[in-house]
């Protein structure tokens, strides 16, 4: 009050002032992250938490972690978590939202947590058109264990559990989840976007704005998934390992909307 | 050009550089120092002045270590936003 | 008659390599080993240690609560370890990272610039060859040929041309630890 | 209330109604898929949560999600789909959350048949996943137990942030018999304060997790566990005893085993033969003690069970060497006949008295 | 061969090699993975089959399908891993085909951490999935043991049709030690006659099923069952004792507690205390006579174990209540010291010569 | 010989003589069917066995029997045969078929089983392009275990666990799996049939043949789904279930074919 | 005092609703009952059996391996529990679909032609209440009109009009029931 | 139009009706006869004759209870046709 009143009385001075244009968000929390230097799943925290502020939802939001590097992903908002069994994160989200209803659930999910071992509860999930948001965060690897092949891997790609490259023939072709989760009509969302750079990095922003924004429209299931880095196991440098993104995994995983309710598209005109 | 200052959290930071790639002024550099998580911390080259606030590093930070303020005109300022 | 190792420090000072080395050294000499990591949550970072055990029996417990010969490579390690070497024991500090000292009189405590001795004789990255020259210096388990034999045979083909290196880094931290007498 | 003859499954999904089960999740398997079915009708019916899940596995975390939100949940199976849902069961124990679990127990192992079996005994007693825990087991021997027990389990569960079992051969599940139902008791609407509801407003986030990273934090996080486990031994012991204080011979059964042996015991007593019988109601924790107590002056037991011999080891383990533990049972899913009991009763207690 | 110094997981994985193992599946979870690794990378090398399976429910169904098939086949995996496989490993102890499960046991419940412990032998002893059936389970100490245990497993499991576990604490898969492996042993080309390959001209088809409807069927297959486990307890029990003659304190331990104890021993002994140490290497079956036979003058025992105390209830079956058993270890992925040992052995010796 | 002279012989007397223009198939076992009167299981049964006869499969052939009410259909055919947990029938058949390569393995999955609790495996065993065949039997229903939803069911049925219909906003839409199922590049032939009158019938075995050669060519993973019928659980006579499935499921899961694999495309031309 | 009940015949037969409805019965009055049928496989068809006992002290056993009656609805259930019967025990069968004879002395043996006196009376489905009439005249357990009263009773509102059919049936075998003489 | 012949295998059959319903001539009926299962299994009406051996009755038929045979005239036979 006072202050504004002052700056109001300076305002024919015209000396600028200095205005704060990006801070921490607050639905983080203070701890630091154990992450890799430079690995995306930060940035994807960020991103979730902006729009957790933005939205207003830090007091109704409710996390479930992953068991994947993301496993204390809980330790890093500040919002209520729950840290799930290895894929079950939407099934354990489904229980949290039945009988917390006006609450906000979110999982957050790698793939091999998601694409791999949970695709059952992700797919059952999305075919009820649970009301959760999932961020699933495709690094094209097994993270937290080292370095070992996930449905997601590029064919050829070499992992601890595909030394030669991953062989197609043996191992089959990289699963397109946003795709895939996008044919069915319990989905109300479904897109992908990449952290590869800030203009996607904004635009992934964007889609897990409107991922929240189909929650709280209670049209269904949402889903965003985000073409993340593995430096540690690609065996790269952060920056070296944003071009093997953008390089390698866009051309796999075309980034698009892939499902958007009707209702999501008048929104968007809108804003 | 709008003048800019940005604040790091050095003690978060994890030197991965991905800010400085991001930058389009060349603002930012390691330092020759260790945190103490054992990082060379990034650093704003303050001589330079030439950071505008366009908080490009802060989008691409994995570790939310960057605080931006943007030198604004005080006209255009809506109350509101400066509001506290 | 048992000697145990602790080796640890930061995640890339190769504390695991080294503690093999001597696993395979002892082994290679006939002696009876035992190597264990002290392996860490299922996520990257922090520090690292293992424990060895050479002995001319068969080896029980592979770890212990205090070691005879502790080799602190960085500052946590040497805080955590300084105190749990055995009494009459050995302690090595990699004494370019590690500024504070123990004050523990019933241990040997033998300090070595690891860092400087393999930035100057061969990359920083030999530095875990330093403090184990000064670790045989103190305790023979076997000779600096012998280790230096066995690192021939454990390194990769593509890293041979670091043989020599390795080994000028070997003797300076041997020569290090010659140095340094008994304390009162 | 009055009686009314109910079905066990029945019963059982109409007395976790009755003490305020607020959700429900579950997957159709016989010999159980009544308490899903009745509850499919009546959840819904009253405002509650009933969700059919994919699977067994998706349904232990379903219960996993609405007991860290502190809502009064449960799940019904039979043992195959028990055992796929030991992981979730593990994680629930290890974010102590409270929550309650029907296994309606089926001929095994593998696929077996439908028939009524107690042959996951050691599954839920002794770990019902990886790790250092128990679950509380509740074993009834008839329909007004199955209800009164079942009230019991949420109460228990929410006492002590535990898992609860009710272990029910198929026999229980599948019997009608006349029980009194328990009054209405409403949804709890508040929840407890460790609860994920969104942090509204709260001055910190709760967080409900399993994992204790490093050997520190999980040792001091099971040796809490461990605490509680040691308390509910403490607290929770329950067993009946049918004629056991002059019983030279004492039968160990529980469920419907127990039932049958009651009936055998009944008519031996009428030939003078001093038989008893010693039920426990929790098989876990399981009454070691008392059982030892009895052992200091009975000389033979006999475990009667409807598998191959499980619960005989914790008998065994409490009374001693010293004394005669027999066996009379097996798995497959037949009930065992009154009769048959008696006669090893009758051979048994023939040796003691030669021995005499 | 001469020995190479070897990693536990490592030499556990090429020890399978050279047994002829033919197919491997299997999941990624620490502390085990270097097995999946190390056969992701030589496997194929040598023409045999590996599959990283989308989960380890997947992976103990793919293990059940190839030992359908007359397949030397395995698994391995750690402790939240193993539940998962709990339906498929009951399924497969009820069709009566072999394979070989690798239990690499982590810090529990839940996820809790990867720590060595050995918290899971309840879990793989006594059911390791629903029904009445044990699992053989083998516990070595050390590295030359697991690979020598490694080809024993694939051979009891075919000599007995049943499932093999080696149940390590996560210490042994990742510490290193001096071994020799076996040499190799191809694929054995013919397959059993009950496989299934495909009729190839048959005059009958073949069927591997666990489902036996009805209860007749069922309990004939379950004491078909039963005769077969009694078998494996008659003549495959499996222990090594350190100095027992003469010892009047003994402790139980297998695996990494074992060798703890080994040191400890041999320490206490210099000090003249009388103590031996009793080692199960088969955890199932379990050495119930021998431990009760040295009962019989060994007035005092100690179990140490990497848990909150699992075997100790089978040691306390096995010898009775007229011995002392006491505990001495945790769960949460501490390795116990020779200290700890030699201080509670220490105590209990006083106590034992004050009584006498 | 004798018998084939002789007819020559009387060849000029131009008397017709009777042809057997259609026997039970030699690839079914002479077991009677544990199946309700009426129910398409038999068919679906039938048909598999006619095109192991006419492909010469029989002796090649490894079936795996799901959980559900097909769970002895190792009694039913005289080919070898496994019977695997519910819903892990493809989990089976890729262990199977990766160590006996030149067998024909093929899954037989009711709507529980591979929709539910088994779409994980499902799911994978397409993406890894495993050479196997899936004949998957859609009633809309549990048959087994009495007549509860399946993710089939269609939208207000009523089951005894969907006791008022089914109603999508709490428990979803149905699951098309011969859709979901042709997205994977790992899926070489997916296609859905109906067995609710003789033209179907004919229709749904060219079909079941078609997987079974996509599986002799070594083209990946081959599945038919095959609208069936529950006469019991619905609780219908026989043909009124074959009506109700006509008029009912039909809609909801259109017939057709999803992915046919170019390799197939020609071999049905040159037909 | 007890007495077990073993109902048994093909699945349409109203076996496990006619046992329910004399636990119903003897619930109503007073008595302690249980029933318990035997499940068969997880599929359709086949024969069903149910086991119902009334008495009146707090019941055991569930189930018994020698009835003191059972009721034969078909020829399978004849030849499976004729021969189980308690000595001095109650056999009644539908002799509608049982053409063989048991050659036990030891028990009394009522049948009942309980197609055709449901076909006559109502309809063929109430072949049961006509075992249960006979069953009633030979064990009076309780009174025929108390066993219609629990049938009003448990009875959907829909069938309600059947009732009187089903007393006619009931009391047709009963009568059947009363007039079977006590073997030699 | 062809003659045609069907063999049911009377104790397979289950009396479902639906060969009864596929039959475009409808000459299939049910017995009065229960079988050893206790259904009534389906019978063809020979006396009309008018079984043409479309076979359709067999694909109709979930429990292969029909055998179908066809008169031809011999002189369209292939040899291989009739070997057995
Ligand atoms: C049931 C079970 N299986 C396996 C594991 C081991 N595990 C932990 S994380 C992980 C994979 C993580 O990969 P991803 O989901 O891609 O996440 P990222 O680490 O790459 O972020 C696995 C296999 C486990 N903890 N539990
Ligand atoms: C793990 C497990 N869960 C549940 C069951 C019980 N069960 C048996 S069959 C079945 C469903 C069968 O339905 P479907 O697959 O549609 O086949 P249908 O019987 O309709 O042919 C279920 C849930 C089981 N046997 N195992
Ligand atoms: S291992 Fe990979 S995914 Fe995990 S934190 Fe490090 S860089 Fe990120
Ligand atoms: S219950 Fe349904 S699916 Fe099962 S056999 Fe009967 S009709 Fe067929
Ligand atoms: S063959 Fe054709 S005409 Fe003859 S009975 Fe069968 S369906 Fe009818
Ligand atoms: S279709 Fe088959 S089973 Fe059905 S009535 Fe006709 S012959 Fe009988």
């Amino acid at each position: 009050m006072t202050a504004l009143a002052f700056q109001r009385s300076e305002k024919k001075i015209l000396k600028p002032i200095e205005k704060l244009v990006y801070e921490r968000p607050h639905s983080l929390d203070e701890n630091h992250t154990h992450y890799c230097p430079g690995c995306t799943h930060g940035i994807a925290h960020r991103l979730i938490a902006e729009v957790l502020d933005e939205l207003g939802l830090q007091e109704k939001a409710i996390l479930v972690a992953p068991v994947g590097c993301a496993v204390l992903a809980y330790n890093y908002f500040d919002v209520d978590g729950a840290e799930a069994a290895h894929g079950r994160a939407p099934a354990m989200a489904t229980g949290l939202k039945r009988v917390n209803p006006d609450s906000v659930v979110f999982t957050y999910q790698g793939d091999g947590d998601l694409a791999s071992i949970g695709i059952a509860e992700v797919i059952h999930t999305a075919v009820r058109g649970e009301n959760i948001t999932v961020i699933f965060i495709n690094n094209a690897i097994y993270g937290m264990t080292g370095g070992q092949m996930a449905p997601t891997t590029i064919p050829g790609q070499v992992t601890t559990s595909s030394p030669n490259g991953r062989d197609t023939a043996q191992t089959g072709y990289p699963m397109q989840i946003a795709e895939l989760l996008s044919g069915l009509p319990g989905t109300a969302y479904s897109v992908r976007r990449s952290l590869h750079d800030t203009r996607h990095i904004i635009q992934a922003k964007k889609a897990i704005r409107t991922a929240f924004e189909a929650q709280l429209q209670e049209l269904g299931f949402s889903i965003v998934e985000l073409l993340s880095s593995c430096p540690t196991n690609w065996g790269m440098t952060p920056i070296k390992a944003l071009d093997w993104a953008r390089d390698n995994m866009i051309p796999q995983y075309p980034l698009g909307d892939y499902k958007v309710v009707d209702e999501l598209k008048k929104k968007r005109r809108n804003r | 050009m709008a003048k800019g200052r940005i604040v790091i959290d050095v003690e978060r930071c994890k030197g991965c550089e991905l800010c400085r790639d991001a930058c389009p002024q060349d603002v930012l550099m390691l330092s020759d120092k260790f945190n103490n998580k054992g990082y060379r911390p990034v650093f704003l080259l303050e001589h330079d002045n030439e950071c505008t606030g366009c908080a490009l590093c802060a989008i691409a930070c994995p570790d939310a270590c960057i605080t931006v303020y943007r030198q604004v005109p005080q006209r255009r300022l809506h109350p509101a936003q400066t509001a506290v | 008659m048992e000697t145990s190792i602790i080796i640890a420090g930061f995640g890339g000072q190769g504390v695991l390599f080294s503690g093999q080395l001597l696993a395979y050294a002892g082994m290679d000499n006939g002696m009876h080993v035992t190597w264990i990591p002290s392996y860490g949550p299922e996520m990257r970072g922090g520090t690292a240690n293992c424990t060895v055990i050479i002995g001319d029996e068969l080896i029980g417990a592979p770890t212990v609560a205090h070691p005879d010969v502790a080799v602190a490579l960085n500052l946590p390690s040497f805080e955590k370890y300084a105190p749990l070497v055995k009494s009459g024991g050995l302690l090595i500090a990699n004494s370019s990272l590690i500024p504070a000292k123990s004050n523990r009189t019933d241990i040997e405590i033998v300090t070595v610039p690891a860092n400087a001795i393999a930035e100057k004789f061969g990359i920083v990255k030999m530095l875990n060859m330093a403090a184990l020259g000064a670790l045989l210096a103190k305790r023979p388990l076997f000779t600096l040929d012998a280790l230096l034999q066995t690192l021939h045979e454990h390194l990769p083909a593509r890293k041979h041309h670091l043989l020599e290196a390795n080994k000028l880094v070997l003797q300076r931290g041997y020569a290090v630890g010659m140095e340094t007498a008994v304390p009162a | 209330m009055a009686k009314e003859l109910l079905k066990g499954n029945v019963a059982i999904a109409e007395a976790a109604i009755r003490a305020g089960c607020e959700a429900y999740f579950g997957y159709p398997i016989t010999p159980q898929t009544e308490i899903l079915e009745h509850l499919a009708k009546r959840m819904p019916e009253l405002g509650r949560v009933f969700l059919q899940a994919e699977s067994e596995v998706a349904a232990v975390n379903m219960v996993y999600g609405a007991a860290c939100a502190g809502a009064r949940v449960m799940t019904s199976s039979s043992s195959p789909g028990i055992s796929l849902m030991q992981e979730g069961i593990s994680y629930i124990a290890s974010s102590e959350v409270p929550a309650v679990f029907v296994d309606v127990m089926r001929g095994g192992p593998g696929l077996g048949n439908i028939q009524p079996t107690q042959s996951d005994y050691n599954q839920v007693t002794k770990t019902a996943g990886h790790g250092d825990f128990h679950p509380i087991v509740l074993a009834p021997a008839t329909i007004q137990e199955a209800i009164d027990l079942m009230a019991l389990s949420f109460d228990l569960a929410e006492k002590y942030r535990t898992l609860v079992f009710m272990a029910l051969d198929g026999a229980i599940g599948q019997m009608m018999e006349p029980a009194e139902l328990p009054p209405m008791q409403e949804v709890r609407r508040e929840r407890p304060s460790w609860a994920l509801t969104g942090k509204q407003g709260r001055d910190h986030k709760n967080i409900v997790t399993s994992l204790y990273l490093g050997a520190e934090p999980l040792t001091k996080f099971n040796a809490k566990l461990q605490a509680k486990l040691a308390e509910i031994e403490a607290n929770e012991i329950r067993y009946d005893e049918l004629l056991t204080d002059d019983a030279q011979l004492l039968i160990t059964a529980y469920g419907t085993a127990a039932r049958v042996a009651q009936t055998a015991v009944k008519r031996l007593r009428q030939e003078n033969i001093p038989v008893g019988l010693f039920r426990p109601i929790t098989l876990w924790p399981f009454p070691t003690e008392r059982l030892g107590q009895l052992a200091g002056r009975v000389p033979a037991f006999l475990s009667v069970e409807m598998n191959a011999g499980q619960m005989i080891h914790d008998v065994r383990e409490a009374v001693g060497r010293t004394v005669t533990v027999d066996f009379l049972g097996q798995p497959g899913g037949v009930i065992p006949l009154p009769e048959e009991i008696e006669d090893k009763v009758r051979q048994m207690w023939l040796k003691l008295e030669a021995v005499a």
